[in-house]
C-alpha cells in the first residue's frame, strides 16, 4: 500500500502544480486584458535602414488617407523620410541617401496637419509571437513599472511553461498507449494494473526513474554525459513553438516555420552523439555513430518532401500551409496531386528514421547494441531520452497532420465563422489531435510489425531510393503548380483521393478481414480464463 | 532396427593420418563423432572415430589405442575441419594431445583448470581460485541443526 | 518470386509484403489476448487447472510407506533421506526428508515405489510417494525447501503391504501443503528471522542489555589481556562455540576455528553455523575483552556485530 | 581467453568488442570476442564452456535409468529427441525390444517437441532481426505444445518421458483429439507466420546471401540437420538412417533451394525450418491415425541392466543429428557416454563465417544456425 500512497501523493502534487500555474496565468491574462487602448502607430519594421531600403509602418486602425502627402519622422534621431500611404493603416517610407539606423525611438507619421505617434514603452523591433501574447505583454508593460523587455521575457516564459507542462504527460500517455497496442498486437494485454485500466503506468514509471540512482560511469566524460539528455529535450521542446494546434493555439507563427522545424530537430542528433561518445563504452559509441549517420542522411529526403508542400502552398509558415488546405479529405495536401502523395510517404518514413523508430531503431537495437547510446544512463537522466523519443512521435503526428492532412480545418467551418464563434476553435483542436493520434497509431503499429534495417541497407535506401524520388516530387510539384490550372488541380485531387485513399484502404481492409477469417482460436485449458477477465 | 553394425577398423596411432586421408578419399567425408574412452584398468585410452559417407549412405568406426600415461595421437583437423573442435574437447576432458592441431587449447573448462575431468582417476578440487565448487548438502546439515537446536525447539515444542 | 525484382520491382515487393505484415498484426489486434493473469485474476486457483499427471512437489503418505528405501536408492541425485530404526518388533522411520530444492522433479522415485495407492478424484492410480500439482514454493531460505514428512517427536511405523491390495490415501496435495507449511515455519533461518521480529524472540532476548551484561560478567574473570593465543583459543572454543565440529565454519574442528580467531588468522567471527547468533555474540565479547575493552564497550560492540550479522 | 585478447591487441583503427557471455542475442551463455573496424568485423572468436555441466561425466555416476532426466538437460529446448537417443543407444547396447505403441508415442512426442523447438528458433531469429511481434505469436503457439506435452508426461520442458524399453506413460484419455484439434489450429498459423515475416522484404534483405555455406564446406565442418539441408545436402537421419517407426511414415525432407538468395544462405536455413514443421505436423497426424492398430503395451521395463560393449544411436533432433555413443563394461552405470550435438559444430563454423560480416549480421548468423548453449557445452 505504501507504494500506491506515494503515487497518489505525486498525482495530487502534479495536479495542484498545474492548477496553480493555470490560475496564475488566468490572473495575469485578466489583468492584461484591461490594457489601455493601443497607441495609434502599432509597428514599424525593419528597424535598421540602409540607403534605398523601404520601411513599413503599421497603424492600429484605418487612420491614413491613401494618396495624401505623408512624412515619417524619427523623433529621437530627428530624421524625416518622405513616405506614401499604401493602405488605410499602412505607410511605406523610403530612405533617400546615407545609412539611417533606427534606435529605440518613437515614430510619428504626419499627413497634412494630423500627426500620429507610437507608444514609447512598446518596442516593436521584433515580431514576437501570436498577436494575443503580443497584446498581453504590451498590457503588462503598460500597467506595471519596469522595462518592457522584462515583461516580454515573462510572457515568453509563461508561453513556454504552458507548452512544456504537458510534454511529460503527453509522452507518458503515448508510452502507455504504445505498450497497450503492442500488447494487443502481440496477443498480450499490456499494462492494466496502475490506475484506471493501466493508464497511470507512465506516472509509476516516471516516479520509479526519479527514485532510481543516477550513475555516471567512472571514465565517462562527465560534463558531456550530463548535458546530453537536456539538449535532446531542448531540441524536442522547441519544435512545439511552430505547431498550429488550432486557429489561435499557436505559440509563434514564424514565417520560416518549416525551416525552423527542420533545424531544431537536428539538436537531437547532437545530443545522441554526445550521449553515445561520453558513455565511454564501445556499444554506446556504435549506437551514437549509427544514429548520427541515420538522422543526418534522412534529413535530406525529409526536407525535400517538406519543400514540395512549401512550393504547393507558396509559404513556409505553418499557419498558411494549414490555411491553404480545405477541410474535406480531397482538399488535403495529401491527395492534392500525385507528387504530394508520394512526398507524404517519403516524409513519413524519413521522419521514422529521424525519430529512431523501427524499422530504423538501429541506434538502440536491443539485439545488437543492448540499448545503444543510452545503455549507461540510469535514473532521471535516462528518463529524458525515452521522453524525447515519444514526444518525437507526437511531433511526427503533428507535422504530418498540419502538412498533409489539413491540420485543424473543420468541415463546413471557414475562417469567417471561426472569427465569430471562438468555441469552434476547440473543435479544430480536437480534429487536429485526432489526426495526430491516427498517425501516432500507424507509427506504433509499424514498430510492432517490421524487423530492423542493417546500417548499410538503411544508408543505401536513403541515398538510392528516397533522395531521387524526393527530387522527382519536388521538381514535379514545381511543374504541377506552374502548369496545371486550378480547376484541373481540383479534379486531380478528387481522383487521387478516390484511387489512393479509398482504393488502397479498401484493399487493406479486405486483407485484414481475410487474416481474421482464417485464424481459428483454440482453447485447451480455459479453466484459468484468458485476457481481461 | 538401425543400419547393419558399421565395420570397425583398428588402426595404430602413427599410421592414422594416412588411413584418414585414404578413408576421406573413399568417400567418408563426414567425421560424425570422436570419443575418447579411458580404459584405466588396462592403461589405455581408446579414441573412437565415427565416420559417415553421404554418397554411399554407409558408416565406419575407427578405433585407436594410445597409452594412458602419455596419450598422443596425430591430429586429423587438416582432413576434416570438424575434427578441430572435437580434438580440442577430448584434449580438454581426457588430456589426449593431438600432434599437429592448429590451436590445441581447452574448450570447455577454464584455461587454468587443474587436471582432465573425464579421466577415471580424476578427483575434483573443492574450490577454483578461492570460489567453492561444492555446496552444503541440506540433508546432511539438518540433523546437525536439529541437535544444536535441541534446546530452543521451534514454537516451544520441547 | 523466382526472378530477382529490379529497382521498381523491389519497391513494389517491399510495399506489398510490408502491407501484408501490417494486415496480420492489425488482425491480431482485434483477437482475444492469451495472457492469463496469474496469480490473482484467474477464474480458478492455478493448481486446480493443471493436468492430472503434472509433476509438482513430492508428497509421501506415511501411513502406507513400507520404509523399503526403493525411492532413496533410485533417486539419481539422492535428495531423499530416510532413517529407519528397530522399535520392539516392527521397524520405525524416525526421519523421511526430501530436499525439494535440489530435486529435479523427474518422477523416477514414484516409478520405483512398490506400494500402489488410489487417491480420490484421480483417474489413474498413483503410489505411496507421488507428485502433486503443488508448485508454489518460493521461500527466502534454501533449507526451508526440505520437506520433512516425519514430525520431530513422532516416528512413523512401517506399513505392512499385502500384495494386490490398493490402499486408499488422502487427496493428492493435502499432505504436500501441510508439510510445506511446516517446513517454512520450522527451518533454522525462518526461526531466526521470526525471532528477530517477534517480541521477546531469542535473538532479541540475546541482545537485551541485561542478558549481555550477565554474560559479560560470566566471561570477564576468565578473559584477561595477558592470555596467550592458545589459552584464549581454549576459552573461545569452550565458552562460545557450539562444540559440534560440524565444519560449517570451514575449519575442521571448533578448536581450530577458535585458535585461528585467537591468533588473528580468521577475521570473520560469525561463521559458527550451529551456534548462530549466540556464538557470534560470545566470540565478539571474548575477543573484545581480550583486547582490553571495558565490559560496557565490549557489550556494545558485540551487540552491534551480532545485529549486523544476524539481521 | 586472456592471452587471446592480448594477441588481438588493437593497433590503430580496430577495436575489440566483448559480446557476451551475458548478451540478449547469444542464445544462452556464449561469448564472442569480436575484432571490428567500426561496423565491419575482422573476426568473431567464440568462447564456449560457460554452461558446461559435465553431463557425460554424470552419466558415469548414474545408473542407465537414472541418467534419463539428465538427457533432458542436454538440449532443454528440444529434450524429447535427447531422451530418445539415450533410450535407443542403451536398447541397442543391451539388445532390448520396444513395443510398437511405445515407438509411436516416442515419434509423436519427438515431432511435437521439434515443432516447439522450431517455434523458439524461428521466433528468436525474427526477434534478433528486430521484429518482436512474431516472437510473441510463436510463443503463444509453443504454449499449446507445452500444454499437450504436460498432459502426457507432466512436465513442460524437461520431460523425462522416454524410458529404456518404452515410454513412461500411455496417452491420457482425450489427448488424441486435443492434439488433432491443435494440428487443425496450427496450419493457418504457419501460413500467417509466413505472411508476417518469412516473405517480408526487410527480413529477406537482412538474410538473403548472408554467410553462405556451401554443401562441401557444411559437410566438412560437420553441420547437420536444418543447417546442412539448407546448404543443399539431402540427408535426414529419420529417412536415411531409419530408426523407430519412421519408415512407416510418409514425409518429404525440405532442402535449401536459394529462393531469395543463393543456396545455403541464412534465409534458406530459416526457410528449411519453416517447411520442416509442416512435415512434423503431417507426421503427428499420421502417427495418431496409425497408433490405434497397436496393442496397448507401452513399456517393457528391463530387469537388471548390466550390458557390455558399445553402441551408437543416431536421432534427428531439432538441431540435427544428435547421436549418443555409450560404452558398457558390465556395471550398472554406463562406462562412458558421449553426446554428439548439432550446435557444437555450428558454433565451430561461426569463426570462419564471421569474417567480413557486420555486427548486426553476426547476430543474424547465430540465430540462423539456431545455436543453443546447453548443447554446445553439455
Amino acid at each position: 500500500m505504501r507504494w500506491a500512497a506515494t503515487a497518489l501523493l505525486a498525482l495530487v502534487g502534479f495536479a495542484a502544480a498545474l492548477l496553480l500555474a493555470g490560475c496564475a496565468l488566468a490572473g495575469c491574462a485578466l489583468a492584461g486584458c484591461a490594457a489601455p487602448e493601443l497607441a495609434p502607430i502599432r509597428d514599424a519594421r525593419p528597424t535598421q535602414l540602409q540607403a534605398g531600403e523601404r520601411m513599413l509602418v503599421e497603424a492600429s486602425g484605418p487612420l491614413f488617407t491613401v494618396g495624401a502627402e505623408t512624412r515619417v519622422t524619427f523623433d529621437a534621431l530627428g530624421v524625416t523620410l518622405p513616405a506614401r500611404a499604401i493602405a488605410a493603416d499602412r505607410v511605406v517610407a523610403t530612405a533617400p541617401s546615407g545609412a539611417h539606423v533606427m534606435g529605440p525611438s518613437t515614430v510619428t507619421v504626419t499627413q497634412g496637419e494630423q500627426r500620429w505617434t507610437s507608444d514609447a514603452r512598446a518596442p516593436f523591433d521584433v515580431e514576437l509571437c501570436a498577436p494575443s501574447l503580443h497584446r498581453l505583454a504590451n498590457g503588462w508593460a503598460a500597467r506595471w513599472p519596469g522595462p518592457a523587455w522584462l515583461w516580454w521575457m515573462l510572457a515568453l516564459v509563461a508561453a513556454a511553461a504552458i507548452v512544456a507542462a504537458p510534454l511529460p504527460v503527453v509522452a507518458g500517455l503515448i508510452v502507455v498507449w504504445e505498450r497497450k497496442i503492442s500488447g494487443y498486437m502481440g496477443s498480450r494485454i499490456g499494462p492494466n494494473r496502475v490506475g484506471p485500466n493501466g493508464w497511470l503506468q507512465w506516472l509509476a514509471d516516471g516516479l520509479k526513474l526519479l527514485m532510481k540512482e543516477d550513475i555516471v560511469p567512472a571514465e565517462a566524460d562527465a560534463r558531456l554525459f550530463r548535458a546530453a539528455p537536456y539538449l535532446a529535450f531542448l531540441g524536442m521542446f522547441l519544435t512545439f513553438i511552430v505547431l498550429p494546434f488550432s486557429r489561435y493555439a499557436i505559440v509563434a507563427d514564424l514565417d520560416v516555420g518549416l525551416l525552423f522545424l527542420l533545424s531544431v530537430t537536428s539538436l537531437v542528433v547532437v545530443s545522441i552523439l554526445m550521449g553515445g561518445w561520453s558513455s565511454n563504452s564501445k556499444w554506446s559509441l556504435l549506437g551514437g555513430m549509427r544514429s548520427a549517420a541515420q538522422i543526418v542522411s534522412y534529413e535530406l529526403p525529409a526536407s525535400l518532401a517538406l519543400l514540395t508542400i512549401a512550393t504547393l502552398t507558396g509559404s513556409l509558415s505553418t499557419e498558411r500551409i494549414v490555411a491553404a488546405q480545405g477541410a474535406w479529405p480531397w482538399q488535403w495536401n495529401l491527395f492534392r496531386d500525385p507528387f504530394t502523395f508520394v512526398a507524404f510517404f517519403i516524409w513519413f518514413v524519413s521522419a521514422l528514421a529521424e525519430g529512431n523508430r523501427t524499422p530504423f531503431d538501429l541506434p538502440e537495437a536491443e539485439s545488437e547494441l543492448v540499448a545503444g547510446y543510452n545503455t549507461e544512463y540510469s535514473g532521471f537522466r535516462f528518463s529524458l531520452f525515452p521522453l524525447v523519443e515519444w514526444v518525437n512521435i507526437a511531433v511526427i503526428g503533428a507535422v504530418g497532420t498540419l502538412l498533409f492532412l489539413g491540420g485543424w480545418r473543420v468541415p463546413f467551418v471557414d475562417a469567417a465563422t471561426l472569427e465569430g464563434h471562438a468555441w469552434l476553435d476547440a473543435v479544430g483542436f480536437a480534429v487536429f489531435v485526432a489526426k495526430d493520434l491516427a498517425i501516432v497509431f500507424v507509427v506504433i503499429w509499424i514498430r510492432w510489425t517490421l524487423p530492423r534495417f542493417r546500417v548499410d541497407q538503411m544508408m543505401n535506401l536513403c541515398w538510392t531510393y528516397f533522395i531521387p524520388f524526393a527530387f522527382v516530387c519536388f521538381v514535379g510539384e514545381l511543374v504541377w503548380v506552374w502548369l496545371v490550372p486550378s480547376t484541373a488541380a481540383k479534379l486531380a485531387g478528387g481522383a487521387m483521393f478516390a484511387i489512393g485513399g479509398v482504393g488502397l484502404s479498401a484493399w487493406f481492409v479486405s486483407r485484414v478481414r481475410d487474416n481474421a477469417r482464417r485464424y481459428q482460436d483454440l482453447v485447451l485449458n480455459d479453466a484459468l480464463g484468458r485476457g481481461n477477465t | 532396427m538401425t543400419a547393419a553394425a558399421d565395420e570397425v577398423v583398428r588402426v595404430r596411432a602413427d599410421e592414422w593420418r594416412a588411413t584418414a586421408e585414404r578413408l576421406r578419399a573413399e568417400g567418408f567425408d563426414f567425421l560424425q563423432n570422436l570419443t575418447a574412452v579411458d580404459w584405466i584398468k588396462d592403461e589405455r585410452i581408446e579414441l573412437v572415430y565415427h565416420l559417415w559417407s553421404y554418397a554411399r549412405r554407409a558408416g565406419c568406426v575407427v578405433k585407436i589405442d594410445v597409452p594412458r600415461a602419455q596419450p598422443e595421437a596425430p591430429s586429423v583437423a587438416s582432413v576434416w575441419r570438424a575434427a578441430d573442435w572435437y580434438e580440442r574437447e577430448q584434449f580438454d576432458l581426457l588430456g589426449v594431445v593431438f600432434a599437429g592441431h592448429p590451436d590445441l587449447r581447452r574448450i570447455l573448462m577454464p584455461d587454468d583448470w587443474p587436471g582432465h575431468p573425464m579421466r577415471k582417476d580424476y578427483v575434483e578440487a573443492t574450490s577454483y581460485r578461492g570460489m567453492p565448487t561444492t555446496r552444503a548438502n541440506t540433508l546432511e546439515l539438518l540433523p546437525i541443526w536439529d541437535k544444536s537446536r535441541g534446546e530452543t525447539k521451534p514454537d516451544g515444542a520441547k | 518470386m523466382s526472378e530477382r525484382p529490379g529497382y521498381f520491382g523491389k519497391i513494389a515487393v517491399a510495399a506489398r509484403t510490408v502491407a501484408e505484415g501490417m494486415a496480420v498484426t492489425l488482425a491480431q489486434y482485434f483477437r482475444r489476448p492469451t495472457t492469463v493473469q496469474y496469480p490473482d485474476r484467474t477464474r480458478v486457483p492455478v493448481v486446480d487447472s493443471l493436468p492430472e499427471r503434472y509433476r509438482g512437489f513430492l508428497e509421501v503418505d506415511m501411513d502406507v510407506c513400507t520404509a523399503c528405501k526403493a525411492c532413496e536408492r533410485d533417486c539419481p541425485i539422492d535428495v531423499i533421506a530416510i532413517d529407519v530404526e528397530k522399535r520392539g518388533d516392527g521397524r520405525v522411520m524416525t526421519r523421511f526428508d526430501i530436499d525439494m530444492g535440489k530435486c529435479m522433479y523427474c518422477g523416477i522415485c514414484v516409478e520405483s515405489c512398490p506400494v500402489p495407492a488410489q487417491a480420490p478424484g484421480d483417474a489413474e492410480p498413483t503410489k505411496c510417494i507421488r507428485m502433486t500439482r503443488e508448485f508454489e514454493g518460493a521461500t527466502g531460505e534454501f533449507s526451508s525447501l526440505t520437506f520433512r514428512f516425519v514430525e520431530a517427536g513422532a516416528p512413523a511405523p512401517a506399513y505392512k503391504h499385502q500384495k494386490g491390495t490398493v490402499p486408499a490415501t488422502p487427496e493428492r496435495g493435502q499432505i504436500a501443503r501441510a508439510v510445506r507449511q511446516r517446513a517454512r515455519a520450522a527451518n533454522p533461518t525462518a526461526v531466526r528471522w521470526s525471532r528477530v521480529h517477534q517480541e521477546g524472540g531469542a535473538l532479541a532476548e540475546l541482545l537485551a542489555h541485561d542478558a549481555v551484561r550477565a554474560r559479560v560478567a560470566e566471561l570477564a574473570p576468565g578473559v584477561t589481556t595477558e592470555l596467550g593465543p592458545g589459552a584464549l583459543g581454549a576459552v573461545i572454543a569452550g565458552e562460545a562455540l557450539a562444540k559440534t565440529d560440524c565444519g560449517a565454519c570451514g575449519w575442521p574442528t571448533c578448536r581450530a576455528y577458535a585458535e585461528a580467531i585467537a591468533v588473528g588468522k580468521e577475521r570473520a567471527l560469525h561463521k559458527c553455523g550451529p551456534g548462530g547468533a549466540k556464538a557470534t555474540r560470545d566470540v565478539h565479547l571474548i575477543v573484545e575483552l581480550a583486547r582490553g575493552a571495558t565490559p560496557d564497550e565490549a557489550a556494545m560492540r558485540a551487540m552491534a556485530a551480532t545485529l549486523r550479522r544476524h539481521r | 581467453m586472456g592471452e587471446l585478447i592480448l594477441a588481438n591487441e588493437t593497433t590503430g583503427e580496430e577495436m575489440v568488442l566483448n559480446m557476451g557471455p551475458q548478451h540478449p542475442s547469444t542464445h544462452g551463455v556464449i561469448r564472442f570476442v569480436i575484432k571490428t573496424d567500426g561496423e565491419i568485423m575482422r573476426e568473431a572468436v567464440p568462447d564456449v564452456g560457460y554452461l558446461h555441466r559435465a553431463i557425460e561425466h554424470i552419466a558415469e555416476k548414474c545408473t542407465y535409468e537414472g541418467f534419463m532426466p539428465y538427457t533432458d538437460r542436454v538440449d532443454y529446448v528440444c529434450a524429447m529427441p535427447a531422451n530418445h537417443a539415450w533410450a535407443l543407444a542403451v536398447e541397442k547396447l543391451a539388445g532390448l525390444e520396444v513395443p510398437e505403441r511405445a515407438e509411436y508415442l516416442r515419434v509423436i512426442t519427438d515431432e511435437l517437441n521439434r515443432i516447439s523447438s522450431h517455434c523458439v528458433a524461428l521466433g528468436a531469429m525474427a526477434m534478433d532481426i528486430g521484429a518482436i511481434t512474431p516472437f510473441t505469436y510463436i510463443l503463444r503457439e509453443r504454449e499449446y505444445v507445452n500444454e499437450l506435452l504436460e498432459m502426457i508426461c507432466g512436465a513442460r520442458l524437461t520431460y523425462n518421458y522416454h524410458r529404456i524399453g518404452g515410454v513412461g506413460w500411455d496417452m491420457p484419455a482425450g489427448w488424441r483429439d486435443k492434439v488433432l484439434a491443435w494440428c487443425d489450429h496450427f496450419a493457418p498459423v504457419m501460413d500467417e507466420f509466413d505472411r508476417l515475416i518469412t516473405n517480408n522484404a526487410l527480413f529477406v534483405a537482412r538474410l538473403a546471401n548472408l554467410a553462405v555455406i556451401g554443401a562441401a564446406e557444411a559437410i566438412d565442418f560437420g553441420l547437420v540437420g536444418p543447417n546442412l539441408r539448407a546448404s543443399g545436402v539431402d540427408f535426414d537421419v529419420r529417412r536415411d538412417v531409419p530408426y523407430s517407426i519412421y519408415p512407416k511414415l510418409r514425409f518429404e525432407v525440405p532442402v535449401g533451394r536459394g529462393i531469395v538468395g543463393t543456396v545455403g544462405d541464412a534465409w534458406d536455413r530459416y526457410w528449411v525450418r519453416a517447411q520442416e514443421w509442416r512435415q512434423s505436423v503431417a507426421m503427428v497426424r499420421q502417427c495418431l491415425e496409425q497408433i490405434d492398430a497397436t496393442e496397448p503395451e507401452f513399456w517393457r521395463a528391463p530387469k537388471k541392466l548390466k550390458p557390455v560393449g558399445d553402441a551408437m544411436a543416431r536421432v534427428e533432433a531439432a538441431r540435427g543429428d544428435m547421436s549418443c555413443y555409450v560404452v558398457g563394461d558390465g556395471g550398472a552405470n554406463a562406462y562412458r557416454a558421449r553426446f554428439r550435438t548439432g550446435s557444437f559444430n555450428a558454433m565451430a563454423i561461426i569463426r570462419e563465417k564471421s569474417r567480413g560480416l557486420m555486427v548486426a549480421d553476426l547476430v543474424a548468423l547465430i540465430a540462423s544456425l539456431d545455436v543453443v548453449a546447453p548443447e554446445i557445452d553439455r
